[in-house]
């Protein structure tokens, strides 16, 4: 059958069944939770940043959701690690389906995307820059 | 017997009025219509949000635009007299089909949720206060459930919610508790749009009358597919969608008691549903026209009436029949199956429609794979979050039949149901 | 050089878009279309009430409903995913085509009518109260005036309305005087669907912001035949119709600022106005969605893109010039045949139409006799009832043109009327 | 041209022109006026009973409308002249139509019945049956 479960190539299925980096931090620089209402996807994200607070070190997130936000979110997470938080800000959609290796159709990108949207919610507030009540999961 | 032998009608003929059965998809799903990208055969399993439009439908709108397109009411040239006998029988047809008095009784609105809007804002802001409830049930749409609350909160009424049993009924008990002389009005869905559950409305409105209250019914999910008759089931309001029954979108009907629309104040403001204005004050139209303010939705009425007609030359009790084949059959295949979950009663006792999940496949993602192989159907909560709240899941999957689906088309169903799980297994 | 030498665009080309140009009436009014007994050419003068619909439009309609109808938003599937894209698309379509700044800024209703009600509900029941006052003008139509007058009822703000002078324009001096600080809204026609008059929106918008009101243009007789640009008139809200500028019955538009529209609560509740709902309490969906509740009307928003479409490629300023040529060209020839009074400024000073009434012979009676000619105008206040007392008349005869219109058909009109003149002499 | 104003054949326009019974009366059983507000059409009506109060002695009219009203309402005055209260009452749009000999459109019925409306209703008001703030002047 043609284009049979395109989205849900090997990787991204085994990173929704092992989620790469699940779990919670002890002592996380900051932390955010985002969701995506209309799916019921959440998404927690924690994050150590080096000592100058520049470079992220460690990253764990845990959640609940369907397998494009799941795998989304566990293969962020192994991409962050030792990124700038500045490259954490520049990440826009294509970097992500470039990162999840698959099309990913226009009523799924929310999905795709939650988890980069509460990574770079979760820098800004840290920053100041974001006021933590005004903060918007969706496109 | 199969059950294609047990079809109430030919729906093979059927589906040769819906040219939209024969599309294919899988290509790209940002350009309308089809292309040469898409190579799978479409199966559509997604009629409780929209139906299909047969040709006669698709038909009478044209007709309308390409020969007789005009304004109503007012014109006095031969296009606005066609055009208003036209639009204002439309009315008489709607009242027919579901027994209204008459056309004073059919107000057109442009859905399902404009129709509850309507009562909620012409007659809810007038008449309810700090001590009225509004009593509605657990598997309300959001149509209904969002509209009363809110109005709940603007009036200081307080909106209380009847009981779903664990079996995806009412808990008429509840019902009788929650009811009560405070109530003023009981809103309640006919047919559920996710358990498919069949509402006892007669005894729902039975007991509103006993308090005093008002009772109205979302019947967008069953005016389409069994017989409804506002006398039958004693019901003072009654709402649907024309996009639902072989009609067009942007067409839905409020029907409303003629004493009580009568004392009802106008709802929307503009021309057509007065009488005279001055620059101090303004009287009405007569009914139904005092609520339909502004140029109607003269096609959209039109076609609706086409629809009833296309409807009804099926036979709306071989519909019922139709969908009830269907739903038994999907609900058994489903939960042959195993690892599904069905939400709601019995197949015997259900609408025509299935919601349900599969172990450990998100609805989303089960929705996605069964649309790679062409099997339309809806994922989310189907506009009832609260009562998938209560059944402890952000969503569900849901397909839904109509009068062009077929046994073999929920055996496409249930084989991309099986290929999805052994995919996430 | 003759007025059809001068057509800025090939009239007779677009007449062919039109089938039902072509059609004869003169039999039956009560049957919807042409039969035999339809003997006379039509000459369809009754625009401002109605446009036709040409053939691109019908197309991507019956498009739709044969290639990917479905219901949108919250679909997985691929007809659910086109059809959404058309319809989040066509509020683009409209954002540009207004000078919008994006889709979050344009509302689709079912008509201006409603888009009036949408902001006198959303932000005037909640913001209005008894010291305020709302502006209006005396050439009101009834989907503005009634409503604010029933919102000032209800909310206790009185209604004011700036004088038409005797050369049907407005009072400016007025404006400035009845506009203050006590203003919350100036709402104003655009182009006046009885007098003609074009409005300055850009000044009245500048008088109410002086004062902190807000501003509104009804733009139901102006979108349709020249150029509407929501910034270049500084007004908060703008409305407008499709069935009026090419388009499907059934679909407006409101425009409205984006902070303005984020600012205000939602006006009908239901689905897909949603972000989260609970049994006791919902939160909103981004803009515009949150004031689109329920299956909103796809194939009629999808067909005003069309529209816009169509309109734009003949080019809106072209319009314009067409509309002023046979405005300018009926004002003149109706002056010499004597015995008409027509109302509203000179003729190269209007819009495209001209309201008049013909000495000795009633409004009514002038356009029965007219349609026996084949003339199609609309007789009657034009939903301006107010204005037409100030008038002094009941009613008045009103022709109206647009894109597919000739000198040949204005011809017509005025020699109907002067067989309808010398029948009552 | 085809039908060119075959609503408004000469014994319309006549009426029209020279309304039948113009005017008011000194002493009228009952008057009533009505009015067809979309229109714009105004018509007052008075009559004289005998003294069984059951037969009609003495019509008049005035008002301001459209050739239909105005003539129908002329005409009609004429017939009623004679007639007992119980034959007006039993009036219909047929009779009015007949009355008229011509084709009414669809449009025009209401002011072609406003002069037998008027009638009907200032009867019933006359007979205490209807209340003169409900009546209602529109089909
Ligand atoms: C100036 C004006 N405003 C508002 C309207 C109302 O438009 P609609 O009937 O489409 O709501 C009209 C048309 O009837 C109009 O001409
Ligand atoms: C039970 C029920 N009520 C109300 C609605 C709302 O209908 P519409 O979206 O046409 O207003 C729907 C459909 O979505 C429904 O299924």
């Amino acid at each position: 059958m043609g284009l049979g479960s395109d989205m849900y190539r090997q990787q991204i299925l085994d990173h929704y069944k092992n989620p790469r980096n699940y779990g919670e931090l002890e002592d996380p620089d900051f932390t955010h939770v985002g969701e995506n209402p209309s799916c019921g996807d959440t998404i927690k994200l924690e994050v150590e940043l080096d000592d100058e607070g520049e470079t992220i070190e460690t990253v764990s997130f845990t959640g609940d959701g369907c397998a494009i936000s799941m795998a989304s979110a566990s293969m962020l997470s192994d991409q962050l690690h030792g990124m700038t938080v500045e490259e954490l800000d520049s990440l826009d959609t294509d970097d992500i389906t470039e990162m999840l290796g698959v099309d990913i159709s226009p009523m799924r990108i929310k999905c795709a995307v939650l988890g980069r949207q509460v990574a770079q919610d979760g820098a800004k507030i840290h920053r100041g820059e974001l006021d933590p009540d005004a903060t918007r999961t969706q496109e | 017997m199969g059950v294609q032998e047990q079809y109430p009608f030919d729906v093979a003929a059927i589906r040769d009025d819906f040219p939209i059965l024969e599309r294919s998809v899988g290509g790209d799903p940002t350009a309308a219509g089809q292309d040469e990208t898409d190579d799978i055969d479409l199966v559509y399993l997604d009629n409780a949000a929209t139906s299909h439009t047969p040709e006669p439908v698709v038909e009478a709108i044209t007709d309308y635009y390409r020969s007789y397109n005009s304004n109503v009411h007012r014109g006095i040239h031969q296009l606005s007299q066609e055009a208003s006998v036209a639009y204002e029988e439309a009315h008489d047809v709607v009242a027919d089909f579901i027994g209204a008095a008459g056309r004073e009784e059919v107000i057109f609105t442009k859905n399902t949720t404009e129709a509850m809007n309507l009562v909620a804002y012409a007659w809810g802001l007038a008449e309810l206060g700090p001590d009225d409830n509004v009593v509605l049930t657990e598997m309300e749409h959001h149509a209904s459930l969002v509209t009363w609350q809110q109005i709940g909160k603007k009036t200081g009424a307080s909106v209380r919610y009847i009981e779903v049993t664990d079996e995806g009924t009412l808990d008429m008990d509840d019902a009788a508790a929650k009811i009560d002389d405070d109530t003023a009005m009981v809103s309640a869905v006919h047919v559920s749009n996710t358990l498919a559950t069949v509402n006892p409305i007669r005894e729902l409105a039975a007991l509103a009358d006993d308090h005093g209250a008002l009772s109205f019914a979302d019947a967008a999910q069953s005016v389409p597919n069994r017989p409804v008759d506002v006398d039958d089931l004693g019901v003072d309001f009654l709402a649907f969608s024309g996009h639902k029954m072989c009609g067009p979108t942007g067409i839905g009907v409020l029907y409303g008691r003629e004493a009580l629309l009568d004392s009802m104040e106008p709802y929307l403001y503009g021309g057509e549903m007065i009488r005279r204005v001055t620059f101090e004050d303004s009287t009405w139209e007569d009914l139904p026209w005092k609520f339909e303010a502004g140029t109607p939705s003269i096609a959209q009425g039109i076609g609706l009436a086409a629809a009833i007609e296309y409807v009804e030359d099926i036979g709306i009790e071989r519909i019922e029949e139709h969908e009830r084949l269907l739903a038994e059959y999907a609900h058994d295949r489903l939960t042959d199956l195993g690892g599904v979950e069905i939400y709601g009663p019995p197949g015997d006792e259900r609408g025509g429609l299935v919601a349900f999940n599969v172990d450990g496949v998100h609805a989303h993602d089960l929705s996605s794979i069964l649309n790679d192989y062409g099997v339309a159907v809806r994922a989310g909560d189907h506009c009832t979050q609260p009562l998938h709240d209560k059944l402890g899941v952000a969503a569900s999957v849901r397909a839904s039949f109509y009068i062009y689906n077929t046994v073999e088309e929920v055996d496409a169903l249930v084989d991309a149901v099986r290929e999805a799980r052994d995919l996430f297994a």
